[in-house]
């Protein structure tokens, strides 16, 4: 019962933080609500029992993502007026109808086995054999590893000085 | 122990260099026509063996007939010291060459004459009233003001 | 919101000792007035604690009058800043500017949902505890920012930039020495950290403790790191434009988040609730002042320093040396497993001796003028 | 190396509407305020049940008066040895100067006042939060002390602001303040919730 | 930033604030303990000897702040002035000491109190019998070497360190 | 139009921000606004605006007679307010031609390098508090400065504004117990300099904050007529008290110290090592000191010969000079100041340009101003 009170109050304020990210004209208030939208998904995660993937959305989308996000609204004009209409205001709306249109599809006719086992606990340790365990991801963990590395260089690379 | 040049003495140099400069020289100072100031400083700043590089101190005196602006030049290589004057006569619109070329000291100095005395100084960067709020009326140390 | 519904998760896991009367409601209900309680009993100690100790060693009594030693000094306060006017910036965005205080003084009471006050006695035993502090400590960040934004006021903005630019740094060498931690526990429960401290892991990770400290004064703008409130550069930082209950709330929430890291850094590295003789609680709470008082001698000491080298270190002394500690921990663990705790005690120190000679050789920390 | 690059001034503009703040505020405040004084004749009349809660209200705003900061001239000094080591004001949980006037309770005004600087600390203290308090501390603070007959001094701060008490002296001493910070404080312990709500 | 002293200078810093922390604090409390000040204290009112003052002015016309008034009538009896009104603002006085420096006949001293706080500007100006001797008003030794004498000794904040030393 | 001016100048691109630090700013010491241009952090201009202590102390001394201008000068450098009457009456004294007895003279001495001692006190506290150091070195150092102002009470009965200075001499003698006290001063201070120099000298973060930061060349000091601290920190060994010897000093054996580069951290220096110099200083004249009188016989009402004089000391802050002029009158007909701090502070331009606001406020507090003493 608590579980399912507190997967509809996630959902709304979820939602609620999506429309917000979506409609308010001002940035600032916008980047706010995917804040608020990135503290809800973590929610449903921990009703999900999937306490470890919950804290490190806090920990990544709000703690760093959401503040850089921040930290680059800072350094635009005018973050009242937020960002006017354009020509390509119904192009936009195209291919939001399209994309709509696709997840719908996607999910309407995909086929969901749910699982009849209790969630496991601690979910870290399963997490963590299931990545670097026998027959785990280890490779494709090295190479996202070795990519971040490459994309650092790179910045570095870019900014460096003359 | 700081010499005190005799105005005398660089009165005479100067008035090799240019001449009908000096109005009136005395052992302690010497007054220089206001046209002059600004040779005359350069003159004192750039020749060796006086090279005043350092300016002490700048002062406005109101004589009612006249104001004088006294320059205390100072030489921390020779450590000797000179009072250079100069004349400006009138009560309004009155302007004088500004030294802040020579030695960037003068700027708040001039700035503070031109607030308290009404002097102007041509040639400053940003001659405005420095410690009175624009729209003061007059120049407070001036001896008429208030009266 | 994460607090509930993590709890809820709980309520199906089978963490809750089971002889509690009444079962989980109860727990959850003795345990959040407890934490409040405690939490605003430190707070209140802690201004104390920093008044009369900071004035003791500036050579000077510090607040004597109210109540006996001055005790009630920080009643007296709170009581009148909560009666002030409560002003709002005629351009300030309004709701913004209301909302900031809240974001940010509710994650740091939520830290201590996952702290131990005694052998299993807490909120919440979370598997994931120390992440759930980390995570949950990084929300703070935004309220200030809030602050800073809301309040247009050129300082708060500076100041609130500052503080965004100073989370985020710190976060990861931060992180990076909590991991170390955790590889030797081999749990990221803090309840279960502190079991496994048969020697307090300051003694272990002697590198790692360095590190969280001066990482943790960062992240909660404790001296030498206050940037964002530098008085004597941005006159209050992001709060200028507060009064009356906001700003209550974030001259709270200022020490609230240093009794956090206090409780962090004694259940991490001093053994949080275990000790001889006394109750666990007691233990625990002399630790938690012991790690404060630390904080104020260093901040009645040192000068501040300034943001570039605030962020150079961070990232090129700090973040090298956490990576290393972390590999060497690594190195360690797999290698001697079993080793004696007492023989790697001085290889630690020496490594953490050694590292900082290095680094502090081969590292310039922050740059000079810059050519306009 | 010297810096070759030109300087930014300010706008003459800016420098005009400075100008004509600080005239308007000459203008405006030719006579000085009225003292805040009637609590002194007032008759203690109070609600019992507020009483308690006064109290309680009153200690807590005495017990933690938080100076603005505002030291334009020589008593600044005064009042840094008042807070300093010797006679710490901190006793009084007074050590915290708040740079922000919004989250200050108490003006000291130490140190004479001229026109120029007048319109600004009128700002400061439209910008503290009630309940506030100004001690006016020194000659100059009261009546512009040696400088009244200058030209662009202020006589006095009560030209610009109310001033709840008047501490003379050419500084007075820090115990001279402190003196006069109690007298301010048998002040507040005169407030009362019911005469505030008026 | 270099790390050249790899921490000592902090060290020694720490060291210096920990062991204040042991030393006794050099405050005062003021109102329950109080300094012994200055022998020569100029504290900011005057004293004024009603029986030596001629009324000659010399203080009024010495004071560079005007703030003493001293209106005088000539009386009939003696070549001698009669005080009618002696006024000195406390809120304009600089307490520089000049009048009584200047005073011929010994009749006016400086004040040795400084609690004169007010709540009201009119009062911090006094008048004729405010400003006679009394046991709260004391005279202050300030050009006047006897009555210096007989003032406790001031205290001072080096004796009290050497103590603890 | 505004905007073309601002991208000359701006490196990054990014918008102008300008920042009025002050007039009420914790770390103005005093009422001074700082219009700065800043870039990000950087600063790229910062004008110095002040005036909001203009109380016209130029005016106020031609309408008074030559002793009630002392209490004027007082109010200059209220921190050094010893040093103000000394330089004033050695310009009364040299305007009418009155020596001083000898005893008078070393009183002065020791007086002006007490005041001295105590003035670079809380310079140096200012400047170690404008880094951050949270008010412990500014206490410290005020309990320090609070010992030379019980000696200076006990000599003239104020703690603050002294005017204990006279035209030739002093109002009256010091007081008996004044030597001891002197001695016992004397005897404790370099222990306790020596502590306070642990506390941050060698302290990395005030090193990192201070060393290399706001170089002041010593081609440009000299050109700003820079004074004091100031200039002998960028490497210029020029003190009055050396090189054009008032008073009485040509009789002392002491140090110019002198900084190497003139940064921040090197006027600090010199402020610590002017203190010890201070100390030589007050320990010889207190040695010498004779007995005799403490004024010479000078008139009631002062009236010098009509003329002019300019006599300069070196203050705390360094040169301050009194030019006055007279009309054979009781008063001076004009007399003007020259400031050490408002000629020190046209450096701050050249010092804070590129640097960060924080090394603003530091360079701005190395240069130690007092405002009573700029806008005057």
């Amino acid at each position: 019962m608590g579980l399912v009170v507190a997967f509809w109050i996630l959902a709304v304020v979820g939602i609620l933080g999506a429309l917000g990210v979506v409609l308010l004209r001002n940035i600032f208030r916008a980047s706010l609500c995917l804040v608020l939208c990135f503290l809800a998904v973590a929610g449903i995660y921990a009703t999900l029992s999937a306490d470890f993937l919950a804290g490190v959305q806090v920990l990544v989308y709000v703690g760093a993502i959401a503040v850089l996000i921040i930290l680059a609204i800072m350094l635009t004009r005018e973050v009242e007026r937020g960002s006017l209409s354009n020509r390509l205001r119904i192009p936009a709306f195209l291919v939001a109808v399209l994309f709509l249109g696709v997840v719908s599809f996607a999910i309407l006719n995909s086929l969901w086995s749910v699982s009849a086992l209790p969630p496991l606990e601690p979910t870290t340790a399963a997490l963590a054999n299931r990545l670097f365990g026998e027959g785990g991801f280890i490779l494709a963990v090295e190479i996202a590893a070795v990519l971040l590395l490459a994309a650092i260089l790179g910045a570095i690379v870019l900014v460096r000085e003359k | 122990m700081t010499v005190a040049l005799s105005g005398k003495e660089i009165a005479t140099k100067i008035e090799e260099r240019f001449p009908g400069s000096v109005v009136k020289s005395s052992p302690d100072s010497l007054v220089v026509k206001s046209e002059f100031l600004l040779d005359v400083a350069t003159f004192l700043k750039t020749t060796p063996d006086l090279d005043f590089d350092y300016l002490t101190a700048i002062t406005a005196i109101d004589y009612y007939d006249r104001f004088e602006v006294v320059y205390q030049l100072t030489s921390i290589k020779h450590n000797h010291s000179l009072m250079v004057k100069t004349h400006c006569y009138g009560r309004d619109n009155l302007s004088l060459p500004s030294v802040v070329g020579l030695w960037r000291g003068a700027d708040f100095q001039e700035r503070e004459i031109y607030d308290l005395m009404g002097i102007s100084f041509d040639g400053h960067p940003n001659m405005k009233r420095i410690v009175l709020w624009e729209g003061f009326e007059g120049h407070p140390l001036r001896k008429d003001y208030g009266t | 919101m994460i607090l509930n519904s993590s709890l809820n998760s709980i309520a199906y896991s089978s963490t809750l000792p089971p002889d509690w009367p009444g079962g989980f409601w109860w727990h959850w209900l003795l345990f959040t007035v407890i934490i409040i309680v405690f939490a605003l009993t430190l707070v209140m100690g802690f201004i104390w604690i920093e008044r009369r100790g900071m004035g003791r060693m500036q050579a000077r009594l510090g607040p004597n009058q109210a109540g006996p030693f001055g005790l009630l000094q920080p009643v007296a306060d709170a009581l009148k800043i909560l009666l002030k006017e409560d002003i709002i910036p005629a351009k300030a965005d309004r709701i913004v500017h209301w909302l900031a205080p809240v974001v940010a003084f509710a994650p740091a009471l939520m830290i201590f949902a996952v702290v131990p006050f005694g052998d299993g006695a807490m909120l919440a035993d979370l598997d994931i505890g120390i992440l759930y502090v980390v995570a949950i400590a990084s929300i703070s960040a935004i309220g200030i920012f809030m602050a800073g934004w809301g309040s247009s006021n050129k300082y708060s903005m500076l100041g609130a930039m500052r503080g965004i630019a100073s989370v985020v740094s710190y976060e990861i060498p931060v992180v990076l020495a909590i991991a170390g931690v955790v590889l030797v526990a081999g749990s990221m429960s803090l309840n279960q950290i502190v079991l496994a401290q048969d020697i307090p892991f300051i003694l272990l990770q002697p590198l790692g403790f360095l590190l969280f400290f001066i990482g943790g004064c960062a992240e909660i703008n404790r001296s030498p790191f206050d940037l964002m409130e530098a008085d004597s550069e941005l006159t209050a930082g992001f709060h200028t434009e507060y009064s009356g209950m906001k700003f209550a709330m974030f001259y709270l929430m200022e020490y609230a988040e240093a009794v956090a890291i206090s409780a962090i850094i004694a259940t991490l590295f001093l053994g949080g609730w275990r000790g001889p003789l006394l109750p666990p609680w007691l233990w625990f709470v002399l630790k938690v002042i012991f790690v404060f008082f630390i904080m104020v001698w260093t901040r009645t000491t040192l000068p501040r320093v300034r943001i570039d080298q605030l962020m150079a270190l961070a990232w090129k002394f700090l973040f090298p040396l956490a990576l290393i500690n972390l590999i060497v921990t690594a190195i360690q663990i797999l290698v001697w497993p079993d080793a004696l705790p007492w023989i790697l005690v001085p290889i630690n120190l020496a490594i953490m001796a050694l590292l900082i000679l290095l680094w502090s050789k081969l590292f310039k920390l922050g740059w000079g003028r810059v050519e306009v | 190396m010297e810096v070759a690059r030109e300087h930014i001034y300010s706008d003459a503009d800016l420098d005009r509407v400075e100008g004509n703040q600080i005239e308007a505020l000459k203008a405006h405040s030719q006579q000085p305020f009225p003292d805040p004084d009637e609590w002194l004749d007032e008759k203690l009349e109070r609600n019992i049940l507020l009483i308690t809660v006064d109290a309680a209200l009153n200690w807590a705003r005495r017990s933690s008066l938080w100076p603005a900061i505002c030291f334009p001239a020589c008593c600044a000094f005064e009042l840094i040895a008042a807070n300093a080591s010797r006679f710490d004001l901190s006793r009084f949980g007074m050590e915290i100067l708040r740079a922000s006037p919004r989250q200050a309770d108490l003006m000291i005004t130490a140190g004479t006042l001229t026109w120029k600087m007048a319109p600004q600390v009128r700002r400061i203290y439209d910008q503290m939060a009630e309940p506030k308090w100004v001690i006016a501390m020194g000659a100059c603070a009261i009546s512009g002390g040696i400088f009244t007959s200058s030209y662009s001094v202020v006589p006095g701060y009560n030209r610009i602001i109310p001033i709840d008490v008047y501490v003379p002296g050419c500084p007075p001493r820090p115990e001279a303040l402190i003196y006069g910070i109690r007298m301010l404080h048998s002040k507040i312990a005169r407030r009362s919730l019911g005469t505030e709500a008026k | 930033m270099k790390f050249e002293r790899y921490g000592i200078g902090i060290a020694k810093g720490l060291r210096v604030t920990i062991r204040h922390l042991f030393r006794h604090p050099v405050t005062v409390q003021y109102p329950e303990q109080r300094l012994n000040i200055s022998r020569r204290t100029r504290g900011n009112e005057l004293i004024w000897d009603k029986v030596k003052c001629t009324g000659c002015a010399t203080c009024a016309k010495s004071c560079p702040q005007g703030a003493i008034q001293i209106v005088t009538s000539t009386s009939m009896e003696e070549n001698k002035y009669e005080v009618e009104q002696i006024e000195v603002d406390t809120g304009y006085c600089i307490s520089c000491g000049l009048c009584v420096e200047a005073c011929p006949f010994e009749a006016l001293y400086m004040g040795y109190a400084y609690e004169r706080a007010k709540y009201r500007r009119g009062e911090v100006v006094q008048a004729n019998e405010q400003l006679l001797p009394s046991p709260q008003r004391q005279r202050s030794g300030y050009m006047y070497p006897k009555i210096a004498d007989e003032l406790p000794r001031q205290t001072l904040l080096i004796e009290r360190i050497t103590e603890e030393k | 139009m505004r905007d073309t001016r601002y991208a000359r100048i701006m490196v990054l691109k990014t918008e102008p921000f300008i920042l009025n630090i002050g007039p009420v700013h914790p770390s103005t010491h005093g009422v001074f606004r700082m219009r700065t241009t800043l870039d990000g952090e950087v600063v790229v201009d910062v004008e110095p605006v002040f005036g909001y202590l203009h109380r016209g102390i130029e005016k106020l001394a031609e309408e008074r007679t030559y002793t009630g201008v002392i209490p004027l000068t007082d109010r200059l450098d209220y921190v050094a307010s010893m040093s103000n009457n000394l330089a004033y009456c050695l310009a009364v004294e040299k305007l009418a031609g009155i020596s001083v007895p000898e005893r008078a003279e070393y009183l002065r001495v020791i007086l002006a390098e007490l005041q001295r001692i105590a003035s670079h006190l809380i310079a140096v506290g200012a400047f170690l508090n404008d880094c951050g150091a949270f008010f412990t070195p500014f206490l410290y150092m005020f309990r320090e400065r609070e010992k030379i102002v019980d000696l200076f009470e006990m000599v003239s009965g104020q703690r603050l504004l002294y005017n204990y200075m006279r035209i030739g001499g002093f109002n009256q003698d010091v007081p008996d117990e004044f030597l001891p006290a002197l001695d016992k001063l004397l005897a404790q201070m370099p222990r306790f300099i020596e502590e306070y120099e642990r506390l941050l000298k060698e302290n990395e973060i005030l090193l990192a904050r201070a060393k290399g930061v706001g170089i002041l060349p010593k081609e440009v000091a000299i050109n700003i007529s820079a004074s004091g601290p100031v200039l002998r920190a960028s490497g210029v060994k020029w003190d009055i008290r050396k090189k054009d010897p008032y008073s009485i000093y040509d009789r002392f054996d002491f140090d110019i110290p002198t900084g190497e580069v003139g940064d921040c951290y090197d006027r600090y220096r010199v402020r610590v090592e002017e203190m010890r110099q201070s100390l030589r200083i007050i320990n010889q004249a207190r040695r010498q000191l004779p007995a005799g009188e403490v004024k010479s016989e000078v008139p009631h009402l002062v009236r010098p010969p009509a003329g002019e004089a300019y006599a300069h000391i070196e203050a705390p802050k360094g040169e301050l000079g009194f030019h006055l002029v007279s009309d054979n009158s009781i008063a001076p007909y004009r007399c003007h100041i020259r400031a050490p701090s408002l000629l020190n502070l046209t450096a701050l331009r050249d010092m804070a340009i590129g640097w960060k606001v924080a090394d603003l406020i530091i360079i701005f507090g190395s240069i130690d101003i007092v405002m009573g003493e700029i806008d005057r």
